[in-house]
């Protein structure tokens, strides 16, 4: 499990590019930062109050008032800055944010996701993933191809309550990469280790194979 | 006109029924001090509006656990059990708002506004309870403005005329929260003489706060 | 003239209470803050961005980065702040402010007030006046009685161009104070060198009698 | 990614019929210098969006003089004559807008929102052209967003990673337009290295800032 998160954060870390502004989720998209190339300068933007949000301290050196959204202590790189939460949703929805990288309950082939509500079972609240995916240019889902129960968690529609509608640009699995596109879901890359059979059983959503299909590690 | 007050004024304050809107983000910048004498003062039935409700093993999630809420707007209960089973079980109403929206609301309470549009949460459940206002071909929710009662803020640095200062993410919901209530209670880790906080500093002006105790060991 | 301002500025100070955050408006108003007894406390708000506003400083310390709503140089006093102008007007819109001294073109028997507009002569603009009028608890409109061609600024319906629909609460003129309640204008008091026949002839607007008329200096 | 600029990649950035956010409240807080490159930059049929037009003979209403624009949107214009002289002639097209709506349309348009309710204006010219939106009873103006393409901020210091402090009054409306334009340019006092702010005390976060030019005399 820990193998298929890193494979995902390591992939989606490819997708960020030098001087974008990025707001990582909780959980698995917090470890995109780790692979991040030494020559891409990403800025990390931490909802409850600061961008320029660095790896988290050596032991002993943690800081009560300096955590990220996930109540994980972190660092804050020279340059950085602090302010309200006024200040930075008016960043996620002002249009400021090149990227998100969200997890998923369910996201679907009109790049709908749901992440926030289980009726009846499970419900955390939506933080602030509805801004993020509104606000941000571009939205990236993270998330194991399947559930533990082995159902594809990338549907023709989502069934559980919506964080956003239409606003997922790209879905990086352990198994495949998906773009959204307006004519519905694009294969672009298949893992090394699966096969367009393997992802065409898991994958409830319909989608269509890009051009040139490429591999990723 | 004196600001700095003890912890018997402070739980003077608190009362049944209030609507309290509360700083912090999950426990890192709540006034925890404060949630103790709320505590002590037996408060019940009370509003929280604020990001979250805490940890259930921590300070801020103690209102819930100890049943002191009837209701709570926030934006994430995810962090305390204790909130999602009282509300499954019907004791606690909880309304669960975009973050960022909740804190445009906040922020409209304090600026007289009558409301903002966002486009967030178009499309997802949170419409289907909101006003949708259409402007120029794109769909806006109508986010109206929240007030309390009781501000509890947390900060760093207080000076006697109640300008302030917040350290590092312990700022979040803080400043806004002060700009929005009727009473504005601060708990301070230092207080200063009015003059040493440098005007151009200052990020909560004093005129935006009533009381202020100090939270540390000498008081 | 300078005696008149002088008066009415005079006047408008007794109504501001130990505590209070006000705003003057530019001209007559700003000259209130010269008659704040000693032992009443009042902070000033500027609404180009700060509270704890001070007098102007002693000649040769001016600083062009400190300088009032009218450009004119001001001090900050211990305990002052700087903010931007969204918070300046959230301060104003939001109810923080417990008084407002604002000057009139006209004012009316309903608190209409018009100050910022004579069609097709003078249009400097409303500034801040707008938000004032509405945000304020108190507004407290400082006005010479007449114009300069003897004719009344107090009238039964403004012609002018309104600033604010019914937000004024207070009318002090060098002859005369006026209160205005949901019966309209009640004559609360008069000037010592001024009579009620004066005031009759002079006052557009109806207004009636406090029981008790008071002389004001 | 380096921010700081000379004089001429500022010139670049300037073209006719742009849309500009210029920071200052009468020349207090005006970016003197950036405007200075603008009017040689020779632009013109410019849109301005700021508080104010500035004094007739100093720097910032010299866009009005040299008849730089073609249209003003802004809460106050009695400080340049030339402003009226142009408006009433019917060369330049003024917007009057309520200095605190002005604001939080600057502020929608950088946060995203579709707009705020206002009660400033309502029953007043204003309310004219505005549409009214009820909310529990009450009225209110709808302020539409205002963005722009080039923001010209002035900073009294900025570090090399686009950080920005004010200083006293000449902060008004340079943070706000800092979030609400495609491009921001800042003129600061004093550029010092990055680090050197405390990010505590940061009053615009570098991530807004496009380019800083120096604005001194050891340029």
């Amino acid at each position: 499990m820990s193998e298929i998160r890193e494979r995902i954060a390591r992939r989606i870390a490819q997708e960020l590019e030098d001087g974008d502004l990025v707001n990582l989720g909780i959980g698995m998209p917090t470890m995109v930062a780790d692979y991040i190339p030494d020559n891409v300068r990403v800025i990390f933007q931490s909802e409850n109050g600061f961008v320029g949000m660095g790896p988290r301290p050596p032991k002993g050196e943690e800081d009560p008032d300096l955590v990220n959204a996930g109540s994980e202590p972190v660092t804050i790189k020279t340059g950085g800055a602090f302010f309200d939460s006024a200040t930075s949703f008016a960043i996620i929805r002002g249009g400021h944010l090149d990227a998100t990288v969200l997890g998923a309950l369910q996201v679907d082939q009109q790049g709908n996701l749901a992440n926030w509500k289980i009726p009846g079972k499970l419900v955390p609240g939506m933080g602030g993933a509805m801004d993020l995916t509104v606000g941000a240019r571009r939205v990236i889902v993270a998330t194991t191809h399947t559930t533990r129960k082995d159902q594809s968690k990338i549907l023709p529609e989502c069934t559980l309550p919506l964080t956003a509608k239409g606003e997922v640009d790209l879905i990086v699995t352990e198994m495949a990469v998906f773009r959204v596109t307006d004519q519905g879901l694009l294969l672009e890359e298949i893992a090394e280790d699966s096969s367009l059979e393997e992802i065409k059983e898991k994958t409830a959503a319909n989608f269509s194979l890009a051009e040139e299909l490429k591999t990723f590690v | 006109m004196d600001k700095i007050v003890d912890k018997e004024k402070v739980k003077g304050l608190f009362a049944d029924d209030q609507r309290l809107m509360i700083g912090g983000f999950i426990e890192c910048g709540s006034p925890h001090k404060l949630i103790d004498l709320l505590l002590e003062s037996g408060g019940r039935n009370l509003t929280l509006i604020g990001n979250d409700t805490g940890f259930d093993d921590q300070k801020a999630g103690q209102l819930v656990v100890e049943k002191r809420l009837s209701r709570v707007i926030a934006s994430h209960i995810g962090t305390n059990k204790e909130t999602g089973r009282q509300m499954n079980s019907g004791d606690l109403e909880v309304e669960l708002v975009p973050q960022g929206t909740l804190v445009e609301q906040i922020r409209a309470g304090g600026a007289g506004l009558g409301g903002v549009l966002t486009p967030t949460g178009i499309g997802t459940p949170v419409a289907d309870d909101s006003r949708i206002i259409e402007v120029e071909g794109r769909e806006y929710l109508l986010a109206k403005p929240l007030r309390a009662d009781l501000a509890l803020i947390k900060a760093w640095k207080a000076d006697s005329a109640g300008n302030l200062l917040y350290r590092h993410a312990a700022r979040n919901f803080n400043p806004v929260m002060a700009m929005a209530c009727d009473r504005v209670v601060v708990e301070a880790e230092e207080i200063v003489p009015a003059g040493e906080i440098d005007p151009n500093q200052v990020v909560t002006p004093g005129i935006f706060v009533d009381y202020i105790l100090q939270n540390g060991e000498e008081e």
